[in-house]
């Protein structure tokens, strides 16, 4: 078992122990804390998987944006944050049934299929990706750039717009 | 048929006239139904006697008469198969049949009194007919089949003697104990008895021994002939009370004590003896060897129980097992004759023992009686005491009775005892098993102490309270007389004119010894020698045993009499010892906790396996098919004949269906969606 | 025995079971939210783990930028629709905002 | 041999005699309670008397068993004929009746016991008419079954007789008397449809010359079908120890062995016992049960020799099972009925052992604890029954001391009780040993443990016999009286039988003796030859 191996079944236990305390445990902070492990825990992963932009990328966005935004969400929404959150739970049985065997069903493909494989694995060198990327975004994929900046910026101003409304009321 | 046996029949069957005549007119004559037993029973007496005579001065070795009872019409082993039966007397027979004749005779003139005013005073005397029918039967047989008979029917009449009170529950216990245990043994018996006729097609005597003299065994293997043996001095084990099987004689005082003094002292607890001495030719060295063992060691336990027991009855029922014990003992190592006299000697003085007993309880009961007190034991030796002044005849008889017992010289307990342990010693000479002398002598000395503690706690000393002593009487004539003439019985003349050796007397020439008829190989030491051994073993068993009996004598008297040892201080001192001794090895626990528990046990475990399993299966079967009735009848009301209406309802139906599911929650939503995109799945992947 | 692509693909099925499990039983708003987030999450890990072993092709790598721009866009709007049901509903149970049923 | 009575053969006489007074019984008016009980008991005791008269002109040196020649009192009709039906081929059912050693000793007890029954049923109140024609009906049915021939026949008769069994059960019995009646009915009737089978398996694999047409036509003729030449070759049951040879055996055997009881097919007889009246039980036991293993000796055996070879040892060990099981859940019972129920479970498995033993002594040894248990059984429900007529109830705990209240009955009592424990001088003795005696020739070590039985049951006998009549009377029974002079003389023949029979059992023997000598032989002879070669 070299170094690799170890950081990865490191990440991979981080990421889904976090992951299993989001979503089983009672108090929604908990749940939002543990969300940040999780986020860590991909990232890292990210690295493994030599994606050291998206690595870079993912703690920006999720950890710097999406979780502070959704920790906003709790706390406006629920009166203290102190105080124990009843966030109850509905369709336990079926849900874990359906879940359980949807699990074993994607596991089970992922496990028993032959996935093509280059062959040019061992030859790659582990350098940055991020030239790469930002070549990419302004030759081949510059159309679905500009869409998405602009799908970004109706959602802030959507958002934004929501938010006032809301206050107006 | 020669008519020397039809007075043997005439025997035979006047006790059963006697029964006949009690069990259906009883209620008739009421209080004279005893005066016609006895008298019955005086004149199979008169008969017994001179068929004895006739016999002993006959030259025929053997009367006998056989004739077939059934024929199979068919033949095993190209022998005719067919059940002869017949009677036959021979010197064995002739002196057996004066003894039951005799000490039944005297019971029943004992009982004439001693059961005076009983509820049942005329079933008692039927069943005591049956009883000695049935004895005498055993006795005059020439075959197993009827012997197995006989063997039966004297135990139905030992269950109906016992069971006498059988308002007490310990009596009607008593008798179902003592019937039960014997067919434990009788069943061994049984098997034996079919060995036998599987392999000859015969059951008589001569039959079996003959076929065997001529190299025909069973299944071709002597361990076969050995296991037959066995199984039939089984039937012995059960009816003679040896161990492990002798649990049920003492439980059966509580009979009347004449019962106890004619079944359980003299004549039905030697029929085991009896069958022995008859099986004798077919039993080869190794069963013999068994059968001494058991002997030895039944002769051990019970002496060693009799020692620490108080209730006079049950001293005197040990000492009958011990007894009974050292006949099979004697018998077992081969000294044929003195284990046959034993049996005879033992049936006077221990049916002397039990009727001087009666006596004794007879009186105290009326003491107590006069009293009004009803808490005191009449059967404990140490509520007694001092009796010797009151009862004279009572006290010397039973004198006579227990220097003969312990095998004092001048009685003819001794001439017995002295051949078994003679013959104990020349078996040990033969073959080593030096145990065998060592326990007979060891119990001549138990006994001698225990019976002389008896006597002397009982009669001799003081009486422990005046009033009761006052009331304490002899008993009337009709009771002493059959004492007095026992005792007469219990002197050496009667067997033998020297009373140092029975070995010249009239017993020992008429009481050859049987030839045998097992083949040379595995047959015991031939007669001559054996006979011849015995008599350098003579004087050394005469002497040692008449020092051992005194030693248990003067122990007896050092300690009870001039109470120089202090029993008390002994008994603290060995108290396990003596608890272990007093609850009789605790053979009774033991049975209880092993074979009545597990058996009762597994009967209760079946009885509910068969209701909850068995019938629960069928029960089951059953509902199942109801099930399917009820479900295939739900299939045609519903099914069949709602097709139509079902058509009808599907699309009402559905449509509520999926109301159902319309929840309006997105999550449950998902579930389905998940569910369908897993069936699609399912169904392109897997 | 070392870390094949396999194993990634492990780690995206928990992952992806365990939200869409947070998603499907969470009565809370936010909770979902997270749910949806360990989904897109577990995604990435798939884009990237193959595009790694497909022999380091960067569209993968292309399409997980796109997946978590649009994530973010999606927590803003999502977040901005939550408070509005609270202020409306002051309640963030889904379970109770069934009026789509009546 | 030859008896006939208004040119009508015996047999008839004795089979219909009962069905002859069911009509009388039927037309009398129903408030003559009394009318009924005479005309029942007077047609009982008219069978009785005729069953005396064959059994006394019966020849006991001719054997039967497999030889229409030495079947005595036999009468041979014509009954259905059916012309060439299609692939079928023509029908021909004989009305063919006949006895010999093996059905002997069962007609004469079942003469005796139906006439037993009605005396017991004296006190019979309810619907009295109905109760007294179906008892009558089920005389038929027995007496029918233990005289026909004839396969089809003998099926009717075994039909028959389940459906008097039935409602008087049902309608006549205890508490539970439908739950019993059902599962009477259910079980025999299981049974019936596995003779059934078996029976048309044999008649479709033997077939004989018409005497009339000259051409081979299949026959329900039961000694046809004992006889291996008359097997057509490619038959389902040709050959020898073939599998459907053993199916055909195992299924029949089934069919018998549910009447017998043999474990596990034992579990109705209790419930009917101890619901069914005291009259129902008595012939139960009595009858009935002896159906089963006269099946076997009269079918069975001699049709599947080879089979019955084969399985000689298995069904040994079934009679050992019975032997000890029956014996050990009698000793665990509480209820009086039941534990005489049980009981006869064990004894009956004394009946399977003997004749599982194929020998002379051994089958002898059976056929007789037949014909005693019959007796002996019937006396002990008997006497169960006296004893719920004056008390009402039958736990055995809540008695004591009867000995003393009711002198006669326990005498009479008491020579039951050791009857059935195998008293030498009774007549359990003599038969129970023969039974022993030839299976230990066959099978050792078996015999041995079976043996124990003989333990068992003295052990259960003398401690009801304790619990019920010695000890001390309880307050409440201080009323009872003792046995009137009806029940009596019931009791009394049952007695006189059960100490003759113990003191001369050749009387019993004799007629038997020849049958089961020549059945061994034809068993055993058979069980090497193969069927239709």
């Amino acid at each position: 078992m070299n170094l690799y191996d170890i950081i990865f079944y490191f990440f991979a236990v981080v990421t889904v122990g976090s992951a299993m305390v989001v979503v089983f445990s009672k108090k929604i902070v908990y749940s939002a804390f543990a969300l940040l492990f999780t986020f860590f825990g991909v990232a890292g992963i990210y690295v493994l998987l030599n994606a050291d932009f998206l690595a870079i990328t993912q703690l920006l966005v999720y950890v710097g944006g999406i979780l502070v935004l959704i920790l906003f969400g709790v706390m406006l929404t629920t009166n203290t944050v102190t105080i124990d959150i009843k966030s109850g739970t509905m369709n336990l049985i079926p849900a874990t049934i359906v879940i359980a065997l949807l699990a074993g069903m994607l596991g089970g493909i992922f496990w028993t299929s032959d996935w093509f494989m280059s062959k040019q694995f061992g030859d790659i060198v582990h350098t940055t990706t991020t030239t790469e990327i930002g070549n990419a975004l302004i030759t081949t994929h510059v159309l679905p750039f500009e869409i998405a900046s602009v799908v970004l910026l109706v959602a802030v101003v959507g958002a934004a717009m929501m938010a006032r409304r809301e206050r107006n009321n | 048929m020669i008519p020397q046996l039809t007075i043997a029949l005439a025997i035979l069957f006047i006790p059963l006239v006697s029964f006949v005549i009690l069990i259906f007119f009883g209620k008739r004559f009421a209080e004279k139904s005893g005066l016609i037993g006895t008298a019955f029973l005086g004149a199979d007496l008169l008969l017994s006697v001179y068929l004895f005579f006739s016999k002993m001065f006959s030259e025929d070795k053997v009367w006998d008469f056989t004739f077939t009872w059934i024929d199979l019409h068919t033949v095993i082993n190209s022998i005719p198969l067919k059940l002869d039966i017949g009677i036959m007397v021979d010197n064995l027979t002739a002196v057996m049949l004066v003894v039951v004749t005799l000490i039944s005779f005297l019971v029943h003139l004992f009982s004439l009194e001693y059961m005076k005013g009983d509820v049942r005073y005329s079933r008692y005397y039927a069943n005591l007919g049956i009883f000695t029918f049935s004895m005498l039967g055993i006795v005059v047989t020439n075959n197993y089949l009827l012997m197995y008979v006989f063997w039966e029917l004297v135990g139905l009449s030992s269950y109906l003697l016992i069971g006498h009170w059988y308002e007490k529950k310990s009596a009607a216990d008593a008798g179902k104990k003592a019937f039960i245990v014997n067919r434990v043994g009788d069943l061994g018996f049984f098997i034996g008895i079919m060995i036998v006729w599987v392999q000859f097609s015969t059951l008589t005597f001569s039959g079996i021994f003959s076929a065997i003299g001529g190299g025909n065994i069973p299944f071709g293997s002597t361990n076969w002939l050995t296991a037959a043996g066995l199984l039939i001095f089984c039937g012995a084990i059960g009816k003679s009370a040896q161990f492990p099987l002798h649990v049920w004689l003492p439980d059966a005082m509580e009979g009347p004590t004449p019962v106890s003094a004619l079944i359980h002292a003299a004549t039905m607890v030697a029929a085991g003896v009896y069958l022995v001495a008859r099986t004798f030719p077919m039993l080869t060295a190794d069963a013999l060897l068994v059968i001494a063992y058991f002997g030895a060691v039944t002769a051990f336990i019970a002496a060693t129980i009799a020692i620490v027991q108080n209730d006079i009855k049950k001293i005197l029922a040990y000492s009958t097992v011990s007894q009974l014990g050292y006949m099979v003992m004697g018998l077992g190592v081969g000294a044929y004759t003195a284990g046959v006299m034993h049996l005879v000697t033992h049936a006077a003085f221990k049916a002397g023992l039990f009727l001087a007993s009666g006596s004794v309880i007879h009186a105290m009961h009326h003491a107590l009686h006069h009293q009004g007190d009803h808490h005191t034991d009449a059967q404990d030796i140490r509520f007694m005491g001092g009796l010797k002044s009151k009862m004279p005849i009572t006290f010397w008889t039973i004198l006579i009775f227990t220097l003969a017992i312990s095998g004092v010289p001048f009685t003819s307990g001794f001439l017995s005892k002295d051949e078994i342990l003679a013959g104990t010693l020349a078996f040990s000479h033969f073959n080593g098993h030096t145990i065998i002398p060592i326990i007979g002598f060891f119990v001549a000395g138990l006994t001698a102490f225990y019976m002389f503690r008896m006597l002397i706690v009982a009669f001799m000393g003081e009486h422990q309270n005046k009033e009761r002593i006052a009331h304490i009487h002899e008993s009337p004539r009709v009771m002493t007389v059959p004492l007095m003439v026992l005792a007469a019985l219990s002197f050496f003349f009667f067997f033998s004119l020297n009373p140092l050796s029975a070995s010249h007397g009239w017993f020992f020439e008429k009481m050859t010894y049987p030839t045998v008829a097992v083949p040379a190989t595995v047959a015991a030491t031939p007669t001559e020698e054996f006979v011849e051994e015995i008599h350098h073993q003579h004087n050394l068993a005469m002497i040692l045993s008449v020092g051992i009996a005194g030693l248990g004598i003067l122990l007896a008297f050092t300690t009870y009499f001039w109470k120089k040892i202090s029993a008390d201080a002994f008994e603290k001192a060995l108290k396990p010892v003596h608890t272990f001794l007093y609850r009789k090895w605790y053979f009774d626990e033991l049975y209880d906790a092993t074979f009545v528990a597990a058996t009762m046990g597994i009967a209760k475990i079946l009885a509910w396996f068969d209701g909850a399993i068995v019938d629960g299966i069928v029960n089951g079967a059953g509902h199942v098919t109801k099930f399917i009735a009820v479900v295939s009848g739900k299939f045609d009301s519903i099914v069949v004949d709602g097709l139509v209406n079902f058509t009808a309802f599907t699309a009402g139906i559905s449509g509520r269906l999926l109301r159902t599911v319309q929840t309006g929650k997105i999550q449950t939503y998902i579930i389905f969606a998940i569910a369908g995109m897993m069936a699609l799945m399912m169904f392109y992947i897997g | 025995m070392t870390i094949t692509l396999t194993h990634f693909l492990m780690i995206s099925a928990v992952l992806f079971s365990l939200g869409l499990f947070a998603v499907i039983t969470r009565r809370n708003a936010i909770m979902v939210l997270m749910g949806i987030e360990l989904i897109l999450n577990s995604a990435n890990i798939n884009f990237l783990a193959f595009s790694r072993y497909s022999g380091m092709n960067i569209e993968g790598q292309m399409a997980a930028i796109f997946v978590i721009i649009l994530a973010a866009a999606e927590a803003a709007i999502a977040l901005a629709i939550v408070l509005n049901i609270y202020k409306r509903f002051n309640t963030v149970n889904v379970d109770e905002i069934s009026i789509l049923k009546d | 041999m030859e008896l006939k009575i208004l040119n009508i053969g015996v047999l008839t006489w004795l089979t219909f005699l009962p069905v002859l007074g069911m009509i009388i019984v039927l037309l009398i008016p129903k408030e003559q309670k009394s009318a009924v009980r005479w005309t029942s008991l007077f047609f009982t005791v008219a069978q009785v008397v005729l069953a005396f008269m064959v059994f006394t002109k019966f020849d006991r040196s001719l054997a039967g068993v497999h030889d229409a020649s030495t079947m005595q009192f036999s009468e041979l009709f014509n009954w259905i004929n059916v012309k060439s039906t299609g692939w079928f081929g023509s029908i021909k059912i004989d009305y063919y009746l006949g006895i010999d050693g093996i059905s002997m000793p069962m007609v004469f007890l079942t003469a005796i016991i139906s006439c037993i029954a009605v005396i017991s049923s004296w006190g019979i109140e309810k619907s009295i008419k109905g109760y007294f024609a179906l008892l009558l009906l089920l005389d038929t049915g027995m007496m029918g079954v233990f005289v026909s021939l004839d396969f089809f026949l003998f099926y009717i008769f075994w039909e028959i007789m389940l459906l008097p069994m039935y409602f008087l059960i049902g309608v006549w019995g205890g508490p539970r008397r439908e739950y019993a009646a059902i599962k009477f009915f259910l079980y025999t009737l299981l049974g019936s449809v596995l003779l059934l089978l078996a029976m048309l398996a044999l008649y479709f694999s033997v077939s004989v010359i018409d005497p009339a047409s000259g051409e081979k036509i299949h026959t329900f003729n039961m000694l046809a079908m004992m006889n291996p030449a008359n097997y057509d070759a490619n038959s389902l049951l040709a050959g020898i120890s073939t599998s459907w040879r053993y199916i055909a055996y195992i299924a029949m055997f089934i069919g018998f062995a549910i009447k017998v009881p043999i474990f596990p097919f034992h579990t109705w007889l209790p419930d009917a016992h101890v619901e069914a009246p005291t009259a129902i039980s008595v012939i139960l036991a009595g009858v009935l049960l002896k159906m089963g293993t006269y099946g076997l000796l009269r079918i069975a055996f001699p049709m599947f020799p080879d089979a019955a070879v084969h399985f000689a040892y298995p069904l040994a060990f079934l009679g050992f099972i019975n032997i000890i099981y029956g014996a050990l859940c009698a000793m665990a019972q509480k209820d009086f009925k039941k534990l005489i129920a049980y009981s006869s479970v064990s004894h009956m498995g004394i009946v399977i052992l003997g004749i599982a033993a194929m020998n002379t002594q051994g089958m002898l040894g059976g056929m007789l604890q037949m014909f005693n248990h019959g007796t002996i059984t019937a006396m002990l429900f008997l006497i169960v029954g006296v004893i719920y007529d004056r008390a009402h109830t039958r736990g055995l705990d809540d008695f004591g001391g009867l000995m003393n209240k009711m002198p006669n009955y326990s005498g009479v009592m008491s020579i039951a009780f050791f009857a059935a424990i195998g008293l030498p001088g009774l007549s359990g003795f003599i038969s129970e040993a023969f039974s022993f005696l030839g299976a230990f020739q066959s099978f050792r070590w078996l015999t041995i443990a079976s043996a124990f039985g003989i333990v068992l049951t003295a052990g259960y006998m003398l401690w009801t016999l304790q619990r019920v009549f010695l000890g001390t009377l309880p307050e409440k029974w201080n009323n009872l009286t003792d046995i009137n002079s009806r029940e009596l003389a019931m009791l009394i023949p049952l007695t006189i039988i059960v100490i003759i029979l113990g003191i001369y059992p050749n009387l019993m023997l004799d007629v038997m003796n020849t049958s089961a000598n020549s059945l061994v032989d034809f068993v055993k002879m058979n069980s090497t030859v193969s069927f239709g070669n």
